[in-house]
């Protein structure tokens, strides 16, 4: 493979998400879609830059913050915002709500709401993978929360030992829904508990993309070539609150000068700063990305909107599967 | 002066740790969000502030960890109150739980007590969907060793926190999540009562009704409807489902000849079995009916309001399982369901029922 | 060509592994000692010798791990079975079980399958202990999504665990420890049989006992008591707890009007609680008697010898029973239980009973 | 503190363990302990070392292997080999077995069957230290299969962000039951999992008593003056089969030249050569001192024998604590 350096199409990946999830935000207090949200807003470059050195075959796993994920690795938008609204057509029927996307046709295996949880699933998938001679890489993103699970250190000395083809990705937002990391660990470096384990591990800032992309193709080109875990860790930030669609930093329990460090270190109007400068977009195209974007995006609103609910009369089904 | 006022549940539940950790140096809250600004669901409001960050430990994620380290300060001296915000969370804690908290004391032929405190809320609504809304009482209570407590009432929620915070039995203390927003006089004062099983909380003479947490609710207004057809039914909050102590429920089944069991879980291997199981052993001769037993089906929780709604139990259930057992009318029933409409008009499934807010 | 030859539960349960290794290159096998000199108590012999150690995974100590690898390589196309030498280890990976393994199918709304099996064996005896010896059962068969199988007979359990290695359904499978010693007559091939509840093993008119795992024995020997006593007793083996299916239990009872039911595990909230309630919910008009539950006390297990004596439940416990529902008389009784001590002498708690070797 | 090398003391001390697990070895066929036996024999000088620094108000836990950290640390011999006969003076009343001992009198807080589930609570004890202001240490010792389980990380993790006095000793004897290390885990330095939590380590010889007595001092001074975790590795190797009274290399899971390495170190062999070298032990002394020990040990197994078993009405006392 070589290294892909397609940053517009990346531009494009992370400004759809961005606006998919404004919408939802926007949206959200209109109360259909009746479920907790965790919004991806400020975290997109690392989906949309790791997505772009994986295949459609290649799998990933998620946590409850999984819209980005989904959406940059192909997922389809029509089943995620009915998900989101309990409908039919949902990518689980209406029974996962959005902590619970997936789209095995993009390769979107999991996303699972209980922390860390899914981190063992993924090396699972590699082991597959290792098993049926697959040549895929599966790639397990989580938060700086989830590593401090046992279930992490578990599956990490696993798919040393087994030498399983997964990725780990670890997006540290500095927080754990109110929770700093320097309350909770001794040492913002998530770096040592791959180093711990002999895997080898990278970090960089998450929102920058390029470093991001770049990151990412190494680590995937490591892991395609010699059939061994590879560990990074990306720096970034949530711009909202941790669950809903408000911001929350009245609350006072982010530091203002980091809020503002963070929120000016946007990775999306960095990277529409960049490309613009470097005449590889203008701000024309821009606003016609946006407006092709929101259309689509509305489409999926009416979508859902019209998608019926699941009948309640299905609620039995697929307990068992004899 | 034991004045009261009108609190809720959760209100209720923080000044019983307010006080018990006044009152014992050695009570100390941990848990993940106990000093964050939402304290969970308001429960630990403050504590932070008055006892300081040794006593309100902010935890990393790491529940299995934490229950080991709360079992082992409560062998060496301490009290400590754990929190998790779902009752899933403790799932990756029952090793712990299991093996450690209920036989040491056993094991130890009385030597250790593990004087631990486990809240676990139990989500509902707004799309908790499948992992976040398990009502998992019957595994705990299967368990020799250990106290399950599932609280209803906001005053009595209280004194049962405060009570078990005072004994040396390690105590799964179950809420859930819609008990939280009930109100009801609650007393200033914390009273340390006998956590020594079931109440009575209505009497009544055609019709025994154990239920307990949530299901209370829907029992009261159950049975509100039933008396307005002159049905007077007896309601029994189970209140701690381990041990287990079956005499109030005995007793009560010995007048009434008639039970209906309400589950908050899975109807299938529940709570409801073993008390069904139970005073039918007992009462066999003198019962009129079957034991009924109420509660969810066998399948896990989705999240979308669609497939929710007919889902969890509620009033009309239980006036179906009265009609059952009393051989009541079709028209007194259909009469009962209109009234039941009436009082609690097109309410959605995923939101707590504003009827129950209290006060109880 | 099927002939068949006397085995044991434990040898049968290593053919079925190998025969199913051999026709489905999917299925793998993991667990901690699979690849060791011990085997598994010697269920996992020559796998490793026959497969390799891609297909039959030496881990490391990750009970919780290891069951999200297997729930991973499950929905990607793999059978795994999983193994743990104890039932308590498998208490650390309970969110799993619980959450992904039963769920996930129900979740994706079909989409999803995890065709895991995970073996899961009862210790007991010789000074087990507390930690090691825990009938946990009923915690699983809680879970809707969740298949829970239970062997008794060396044949059966060969074909249950070969067929669940060909489904598709997350399933527990919960060998009793003594079991593995018992002997019966098993067929050379195995066969993909319909896991579709409990089986009337020996036919009967005057009262009905279901038993599993372990406690068939028991009941077996009970039941050749009281057949030299003319009382004919119909015993059926509920081999599969979850899914619940209660027909064969409810013809059985139909017939007979009574009703014993035997756990391995603790009586109070226990998979006979399920059973009673059930079977008279359904049949409280024929019931003669009320149904009659056996399990163990409610305290952990000790490890003395001395204390273990009375904590299991035997032939005897069934023979009382039903003398409470059959009303026979005193001498009888006392007639039964010294023939029963003639058949079964002086037999420490600790080990397994040499009658209970078969062949079944 | 001042640094104790009392070694003949030390010496003592292995020589006891030593002789106790010979005489439940030689016994054992008898078929009056009935519960499984993991014997420390080869082990026996990671505990005494460690003890020879810990005072009778500290505390320990310790694992299914729990025999020699009970002797060392001072917990009565005739209340553990009562135990193991399911009597009723066991220091369990006979309810736990091999398994279970614990002295509290001696400080020996808990020992638990279940691998990794005891780290947990010696941190937790570690945590009354610090809110009750004891300035103890609370000690764990566990295998390196224990290091495995998720728990082992969540409770270092934790030790560390919580500045706790415990003492972390992993007894690395190259096996978890027949499985060797290196198919468990990618290194056999297990100060990688000290070290990524923050944790100041040591590792060494765990048979050469001189080493671990040093080491000891050094960690549990630390811990004392400065109310942090500590983490040593010693690296030992167990004599006889795993649970059991027997020897069973003849299953050759273990390598030959291994096995003989590590028998030719035994730690007290090594240290009665060097005792005796430099004239601080007579052959002699050491007949007596053997005589000593078999006669205590002796009178141990008579206890035990004349001991009434526990009366079985007294088995439904002590499940809840009214
Ligand atoms: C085992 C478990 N414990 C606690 C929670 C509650 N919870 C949900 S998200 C979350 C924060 C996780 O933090 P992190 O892994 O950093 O992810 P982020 O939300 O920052 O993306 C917590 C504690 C949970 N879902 N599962
Ligand atoms: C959670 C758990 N898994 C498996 C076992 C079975 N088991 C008992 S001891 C043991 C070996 C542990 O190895 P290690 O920690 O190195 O201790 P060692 O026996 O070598 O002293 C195992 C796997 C157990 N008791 N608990
Ligand atoms: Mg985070
Ligand atoms: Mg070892």
């Amino acid at each position: 493979m070589n290294f892909k350096n397609n940053y517009l199409d990346i531009y494009k990946n992370m400004l759809r998400i961005r606006l998919v999830e404004e919408e939802i935000a926007k949206r959200y207090s209109e109360q259909n879609m009746r479920c907790p949200v965790h919004l991806s807003i400020g975290q997109e470059a690392i989906a949309s830059g790791v997505m772009n050195h994986l295949n459609k075959e290649d799998k990933i796993y998620s946590t409850h913050r999984c819209h980005a994920h989904y959406l940059a690795k192909g997922g389809n938008l029509n089943k995620m915002i009915s998900e989101l609204h309990g409908k039919a057509s949902g990518c689980c029927g209406g029974r996962g709500g959005s902590m619970h996307l997936f789209d095995e046709e993009a390769g979107i295996m999991s996303s699972l709401p209980i922390v860390g949880s899914v981190i063992p699933l993924a090396v699972g998938n590699a082991l597959t993978i290792k098993l049926k001679k697959e040549r895929l890489v599966s790639a397990v993103f989580f938060g700086d929360g989830a590593i401090e699970e046992g279930v992490y250190h578990e599956s990490a000395n696993f798919a040393k030992i087994q030498s399983l083809p997964v990725l780990f990705i670890c997006e540290n937002n500095l927080f754990s829904v109110y929770t700093p990391l320097n309350e909770r660990q001794p040492s913002a470096d998530l770096t040592r508990h791959a180093k711990s384990h002999d895997i080898k591990y990278l970090r960089c800032d998450g929102n920058d993309i390029s470093k991001v992309n770049e990151f990412a193709f190494e680590a995937i080109e490591y892991i395609r070539k010699n059939n061994q875990p590879f560990f990074i860790q990306f720096d970034t930030y949530r711009h909202r609150e941790h669950c809903g669609p408000n911001f929350d930093d009245e609350l006072d329990y982010r530091k203002k000068n980091e809020v503002s460090f963070w929120f000016e270190n946007d990775p999306i109007i960095n990277e529409k700063n960049r490309l613009i400068n470097d005449k590889i977009l203008t701000e024309n195209e821009n606003k016609k990305l946006i407006d092709t974007y929101l259309n689509e995006i509305d489409e999926a609103f009416k979508f859902a909107d019209q998608d019926s609910f699941p009948d309640p009369a299905t609620a039995e089904s697929f307990v068992y599967e004899f | 002066m034991n004045s009261s006022r009108n609190l809720t549940l959760s209100d209720a539940l923080c000044e019983a740790t307010h006080q018990a950790m006044k009152e014992n140096k050695n009570v100390f809250v941990i848990g993940e969000g106990v000093t964050d600004p939402k304290a969970i669901f308001g429960t630990t409001k403050d504590l932070v502030n008055n006892f300081g960050v040794d006593r309100v430990i902010e935890a990393p994620l790491a529940e299995n960890g934490l229950t080991g380290f709360c079992i082992g300060s409560a062998m060496s001296g301490m009290k400590p109150l754990l929190i998790h915000q779902r009752v899933e969370f403790a799932l990756l804690s029952v090793e712990q739980i299991f093996n450690n908290a209920a036989k040491t004391h056993y094991v130890s032929a009385g030597k250790h007590s593990v004087p631990l405190v486990i809240r676990m809320i139990i989500g509902r609504g707004w799309g908790q969907g499948p992992a976040h809304s398990q009502s998992l009482e019957p595994i705990f209570s299967y368990v020799p060793g250990l106290r399950v407590i599932m609280p209803s009432l906001a005053n009595d929620a209280k004194d049962m926190l405060y009570s078990a915070l005072k004994e040396k039995i390690p105590t799964m203390f179950i809420e859930h999540r819609w008990c939280h927003y009930v109100t009801g006089d609650v007393k200033k004062s914390a009273s340390k009562i006998n956590l020594d099983g079931p109440k009575v909380i209505k009497k009544g003479k055609d019709i025994t009704v154990v239920a307990f947490s949530y299901m209370i609710y829907e029992a009261l207004l159950a049975s509100e409807i039933l008396e307005k057809f002159d049905i007077s039914s007896e309601i029994i909050d189970l209140r701690i489902l381990k041990p287990l102590n079956l005499k109030p429920i005995l007793e009560s089944v010995s007048k009434t000849r008639t039970l209906i069991c309400c589950d908050t879980g899975f109807r299938e291997y529940g709570i409801s079995a073993e008390i069904s199981a139970s005073i039918t052993e007992n009462l066999f001769d003198s019962l009129k009916k079957p034991v009924s037993r109420i509660g969810l089906p066998n399948r896990p929780t989705p999240s979308s309001r669609a497939l929710a709604a007919n889902y969890y139990p509620t009033a009309e259930n239980i006036i179906m399982e009265a009609k059952k057992i009393l051989n009541f009318t079709d028209d007194i029933l259909i009469n009962m369901i209109n009234y039941l409409k009436e009082k609690k008009p097109n309410i959605r499934a995923d939101v707590p029922n504003p009827l129950f807010k209290g006060p109880f």
